[in-house]
């Protein structure tokens, strides 16, 4: 009875010290996160072109500017622009765009979501993928799906987005009309991009699944696990494969920045209703209110995303879960 | 009596280790009190197991790394509190050898160039001149000028040793200190590097700081014998007394673990129970007592001061002698 | 007499050849077959880059309202835009700008970035730490993001895009870098340099710079591979070069509005992105297994 | 005595670069029933080759075993045996224990699970009866607080504690051959001794054959019965153990034995062999000791020396035994 407690009470030590890493990762995000916004509106300001005047028109005269500007506060220093600006963030007001003259908030409603879909749809299947053919290519190293798995991983990552994009909308939208050209109208508009979105990343993840688990397989406790007797079928998936993900997961999480990246040429080839177009059109315009907070929001995800990969990073690793 | 090169006295080391959130900065006591003299010409030899603080005591001394505590007397003059700056006078006279003699080579550079680079940073010699230097010194380690225009990786392991030494020997320093430096040799080369060592003290009047965990290694090269536990010198003295008169429980142990080459002389041997502790957290009181087969009660509270042995030169710290 | 011819039989078996690390670097890379294609194909690129305006068969900037959109011919073999102008002439211009951008700006990157991570890394403390935070705010954006925000504040234009390129390439560098002056740092060699007295210059840059080295240059010719994908999708975006450039990715930007009739239009821009990063890519791959220590012995 | 495994003119070979590298070169050996054979040799002898050949462990690597022989338990030879049938012997039959106790065990399974899996692989015992044995052998190991353990992962433990998991996990199928391949080289002197003890303690206790590989004859004296010596891919000298270092036979033998410190002996100047280990792949003609032997003649360089069958069930391959060579002293 004893000896079942104990183990528990183990079990309960690594818990705990997963919530005081996390805790701790989010307490070391906020002096990043402080930072970059400060980053982030100073650098929007500098963009050239007074936005008081693009409010007003071409034809709007000195005074109707001039009152045009005081209203977006824009007289007042740039600190004191910023204080207010950041006030109304935490209450949710993330400031009107210049060009629609609507809450930045309903603009982002809107397009939020699908976004979000089209990122995750794309990291889901590169990751499936990715680590399958990254598995078979090291399992069958020198053989031919090794051979085929690494010709299409550095293809992928050599081939432009938006050209593949083209051509997938040529070939499956044009010809043969399997899918809608853009938009994001039911599941189907997203096959295309997602698609697109994932081909980069699944080829570096199975890239680097490859690599890092034939440095797995070379390990001594591999090794041991043969001597054992055991099956290959055991010792790659149970031995070598949970070795490997620890840096695969990482990786992961740093590609996660390049699919937000990504999904701005993405979202402009399939006239894709999202947030990485809006941003698109917004630099077009010099509406730099939604410049601003776009560029918050997608650093804010990245930054996310990194601290979920670095937990489950310490939950792969014992090292990190057992050690404090 | 010969005169006195290297005096160490209460030298201290800790290094703050990265803890966990919500923790204090934990210290690792790396070395806690050593204190040694070694006259000139001689050989004193740190050994211990892994974690007793020898190798970082030899890098205290070559101030590789910053002494915390003590004092350290090299030639007549203190250098543990001396800057970068001031210590050209003593990168001279100590140089070292270390103990993998494929990383301590650079790869990417000639053998002649590798030897030739203490000269490079302390004297203007030209190039023609310090490459003289190399040939005159490879050849007195059992190399020669075929060796200089090579790199490093292309020789074998008791070779690129010799390399180390030639490397070491260059600036005709006066204290050599080496650290491992047959351990990762094979048996057969073992002796060539250490028969090597010997006759070069002969020649060259070379006072060595030999650290090693290898006990029938010491033995053959030393003069004077420090052995080390968790950060401590247990017990100290000339070899002869270490060897056939061991008076701290750890020595005798030690002694005892090392397998003896030759069936006939399979014995009982004492073999310590538990493991090392670690450094961070050393026992309180004698940090051997945790394992000692001879442990008494006073021996958990009270750290046993050092007591000279029964011969010249011989220190024990335990609280069993008188 | 006997034993002595012995003896000289069989210390004189063979004079091998002296080594020498460019020899062996060299003979490890006719070993990577692959990588010595795509590497053929990058000289032929550079040269083409040099010599294109003088063998480009057309003027690319000069349109010829009677050969609108013709497709891959006799008369122009990659075919003609939209406004008649030859597409393969485009393309020799092009490379051109795509090298010019792309080396321009890793090597920016890459310059900034080891002296940064050579700095972090072998002096750590407080000059690591500052160093390493700017860059963890630099991650804070995504990569073509970073891009994209700096040309939205600098304006659009190839100079432009050369600034944000390199910029968001500094921090990867740093890191590369720093990471591996940290493992060089803890060689026994470098103690052993640090033992004799060696100053802060001559460790950094004769003992752990030659060390970074071998990561550094396959990293180079990877992030040349995304310098190209970057610069062409800024282009693409109307962020980068203007729409009259004979630029990859604005020719491609362009073309899309002629995808269904003229496909080549948009085929022959992409292609020639494609396989140059391509070959970048697997050159990248090679000198990593003839650089990389570990990965060596595969 | 009965012989558990007889190894004949074993040839292994590795492919480096489309160059085959031999590494074996023609290996005979045999360990009787409940023996200590201690493998000794330099890096580059092959001893560990000899026991990844006779484990036909090449799985990730170039190696392959080219020709001979390796009869275990009488006439079954585990050159023949396809891989299903050697992996019911790995772990069950012959199991095995490496140099490095902190990389041989898998850091992100816990201790329990990894003993586990061959109790459950080779006995078949169901979930309950598999733990209850698992604790049972981390106590025959001397690990405290077993159940623990049981629980914890391989980071959290010394190496004398690792290696004494590795033991448990080798002995946990009561195998009849124990490969050692640098058990305690790894270790601490205290520790190594530790490890030793229980080794030899185990051995006698189960009735176990161990392969004890290690270039250190100060373990070789301690724990073994029976000596082989290899250099260069081939055995020289096979011989009693007290035999062995009374009077060794071959140069190379009786240079490894001299050049080697002893506690207590007063010497000015250790005897050493001259010259370097030599490479595998750039071996000398005739006898591969010969540019280092001290008693080199002629033919040495010529042909490469039979195995000799000297007295006392000795063999060594030196040409200095041949009489007709005009070999001396026997």
């Amino acid at each position: 009875m004893l000896k079942s407690y104990r183990a528990k009470g183990f079990f309960r030590k690594g818990l705990l010290t997963v919530l005081q890493y996390i805790i701790k990762r989010i307490f070391e995000m906020i002096p990043i996160l402080f930072i970059v916004s400060i980053l982030i509106f100073f650098f929007t300001h500098l963009i050239p072109g007074d936005p008081a005047r693009l409010v007003a028109g071409k034809d709007a005269t000195f005074e109707e500017v001039a009152t045009i500007r005081e209203e977006l506060g824009l007289d007042k220093p740039i600190w004191e622009q910023y204080v207010t600006y950041m006030g109304n963030l935490f209450q949710g007001d993330l400031g009107t765009s210049l060009k629609t003259g609507l809450p930045i908030m309903d603009m982002f409603v809107d397009r939020f979501m699908p976004s979000i879909y089209l990122t995750l749809f794309s990291m889901v299947w590169a990751l499936v993928i990715g680590l399958l053919i990254g598995t078979l290519s090291a399992v069958f190293k020198n053989k031919w799906p090794d051979y085929l798995g690494m010709v299409s991983a550095v293809s992928g990552i050599s081939l432009p987005g938006f050209w593949l994009g083209l051509i997938l909308i040529q070939i499956f939208s044009v010809q043969l009309g399997w899918f809608p050209t853009g938009g994001a109208d039911g599941w189907k508009s997203y096959v295309l991009p997602s698609l697109t979105l994932g081909a980069g990343i699944m080829s570096m993840l199975a890239r680097f699944t490859r690599s890092s688990l034939l440095e797995t397989l070379k390990a001594d406790f591999i090794r041991t696990g043969r001597a054992k007797g055991l099956k290959e079928s055991i010792v790659i998936p149970k031995h070598a494969l949970r070795n490997s993900l620890i840096p695969v997961v990482t990786i992961a999480g740093l590609q996660f920045g390049f699919l937000l990246g990504g999904s701005v040429v993405v979202e402009t080839v399939f006239s894709f209703p999202g947030m990485g177009r809006l941003l698109i059109d917004s630099i077009s315009f010099r509406d730099y209110p939604v410049i601003q907070a776009e560029l918050l929001l997608f650093s804010i995800e990245f930054i996310m995303v990194n601290l979920v990969v670095d937990i489950l990073y310490s939950y792969l690793n014992p090292k990190i879960r057992y050690t404090a | 009596m010969s005169k006195t090169l290297l005096k160490v006295t209460g030298l201290k080391k800790s290094f703050s280790i990265p803890a966990g959130m919500f923790e204090k900065k934990k210290l690792l006591k790396a070395v806690h009190d050593v204190s040694f003299m070694i006259p000139e010409g001689k050989t004193f030899s740190l050994v211990g197991e892994s974690g007793c603080g020898k190798s970082t005591t030899g890098r205290l001394i070559s101030r590789l790394i910053e002494p915390g505590d003590g004092e350290i007397w090299l030639d007549g003059e203190e250098i543990s509190q001396k800057k970068e700056a001031q210590l050209k006078g003593m990168r001279k006279k100590v140089q070292m050898i270390f103990q993998d003699p494929y990383a301590s080579l650079n790869p990417r550079m000639k053998v002649r160039d590798i030897v030739a680079e203490p000269l490079t940073i302390h004297t203007n010699l030209s190039r023609a001149e310090r490459y003289k230097q190399v040939s005159e010194i490879l050849e007195v380690v059992g190399l020669s000028d075929y060796h200089a225009n090579r790199y490093a990786h292309e020789f074998s392991g008791g070779q690129r040793q010799r390399i180390g030494i030639a490397r070491a020997l260059i600036m005709k320093p006066k204290l050599i200190i080496a650290d491992e430096p047959v351990s990762a040799l094979d048996v057969s080369i073992q002796a060539q590097i250490l028969n090597l060592l010997k006759e070069l003290q002969a020649e060259f009047d070379l006072t060595y700081l030999f650290i090693s965990h290898d006990l029938s290694v010491v033995e053959h090269i030393s003069d004077h014998i420090g052995v080390m536990y968790l950060g401590t010198i247990v017990e100290s003295g000339p070899k002869e007394v270490i060897f056939s008169n061991p008076q701290h429980p750890y020595t005798k142990a030690l002694l005892s673990s090392i397998p003896i080459p030759d069936p006939k002389l399979r014995r009982e041997r004492i073999i310590l129970q538990g493991d090392l502790p670690s450094p961070v957290n050393p026992p309180a009181g004698c940090r051997f007592h945790t394992r000692c087969p001879v442990a008494m009660d006073i021996c958990k509270g009270t750290e046993p001061p050092v007591k000279p042995g029964e011969t010249a030169g011989h220190f024990v710290s335990c609280h069993l002698v008188e | 007499m006997e034993l002595s011819k012995a003896v000289n039989s069989s210390t004189t078996i063979k004079k091998e050849k002296k080594y020498s690390p460019l020899r062996e670097l060299l003979k490890n890379w006719k070993k990577q077959k692959n990588a010595l294609w795509a590497s053929l194909f990058i000289l032929l690129l550079i040269t083409v880059a040099i010599i294109g305006p003088f063998i480009a068969p057309y003027d690319p900037y000069k349109p010829d309202y009677n050969a609108m959109l013709q497709g891959p011919g006799i008369d122009h073999i990659a075919g003609t835009d939209e406004y008649g102008r030859d597409i393969f002439s485009r393309l020799l211009f092009g490379a051109r700008i795509s090298l010019t951008v792309s080396f321009l700006s890793v090597f920016l990157g890459a310059i900034g970035g080891t002296i940064l991570g050579l700095l972090s890394g072998y002096f750590g403390g407080w000059l690591d730490r500052l160093i390493m935070r700017s860059s963890d705010v630099m991650f804070a954006f995504p990569d073509i993001l970073l891009a994209i925000a700096i040309v939205a504040i600098l304006g659009p234009g190839l100079t432009n895009v050369v600034i944000a390129v390199s910029i968001f390439s500094i921090p990867s560098f740093a890191r590369l870098v720093r990471s591996s002056t940290l493992e060089a740092k803890e060689t026994v060699f470098v103690e052993a340099a640090k033992s004799m007295g060696a100053s802060h210059f001559r460790i950094m840059f004769q003992h752990i710079l030659p060390e970074t080295l071998g990561s550094l240059i396959v990293f180079i010719s990877m992030r040349i591979g995304t310098a190209i994908l970057a610069a062409s999708s800024l282009s693409f975006l109307g962020l980068g070069a203007s729409p009259e450039t004979p630029d990859w990715g604005a020719m491609l930007s362009l073309g899309r509005d002629y995808l269904g009739t003229s496909t080549h239009v948009v085929m022959m821009p992409g292609i020639a992105i494609f396989l140059t990063v391509l070959a970048f890519n697997i050159v990248g791959d090679g000198l990593r297994d003839v650089l990389d220590p570990k990965t060596k012995n595969e | 005595m009965e012989k558990l495994l007889q190894v004949e003119k074993l040839e292994t070979q590795f492919t480096k670069d489309k160059q085959k590298i031999k590494i074996l070169h023609g290996v005979n050996f045999h360990i009787h029933q409940g023996e200590v054979l201690g493998l000794v040799g330099e890096s580059g002898s092959g001893k560990s080759i000899t026991s990844l050949s006779i484990m036909k462990l090449f799985k990730g690597t170039s190696g392959e075993i080219n020709s001979g022989r390796i009869l275990f338990n009488g006439d079954e030879d585990l050159i023949n045996k396809s891989e299903t049938e050697m992996r019911k012997i790995r772990g069950k039959q012959i199991a095995m224990i490496f140099q490095e106790p902190m990389t041989s065990l898998n850091p992100v399974m816990k201790i329990g699970e990894q003993l586990l899996e061959p109790i459950r692989l080779h006995l078949g015992l169901e979930e309950k009866k598999a733990k209850e044995h698992a604790v049972s052998i981390l106590k025959k190991v001397g690990i405290p607080r077993a159940e623990e353990i049981m629980n914890e992962f391989p980071h959290q433990l010394s190496g004398g504690m690792r290696q004494r998991i590795m033991i448990a996990m080798a002995i946990s199928c009561n195998p009849q051959l124990l490969i050692a391949d640098e058990p305690s080289t790894a270790l601490d002197v205290t520790i190594q001794a530790q490890i030793l003890d229980l080794m030899k303690q185990l051995q006698q206790k189960e009735k176990m054959s161990v392969l004890l590989i290690t270039h250190d004859l100060g373990v070789v004296a301690e724990m073994c019965e029976r000596v082989v010596v290899m250099y260069a891919g081939r055995v020289v000298e096979e011989a009693d153990v007290f035999d062995l270092f009374e009077s060794p036979k071959h140069p190379y033998t009786k240079g490894l034995i001299a050049s080697v410190p002893k506690l207590g002996q007063k010497k000015e100047k250790l005897d050493s062999i001259k010259g370097n280990v030599p490479n595998p792949s750039e071996l000398p003609k005739g006898c591969k000791f010969a540019p280092r032997c001290n008693d080199v003649m002629p033919i040495c360089y010529e042909q490469e020396p039979p195995e000799l069958n000297l007295e006392n069930a000795r063999s060594c391959s030196c040409w200095l035994y041949k009489e007709e060579r005009g070999g001396i002293r026997v």
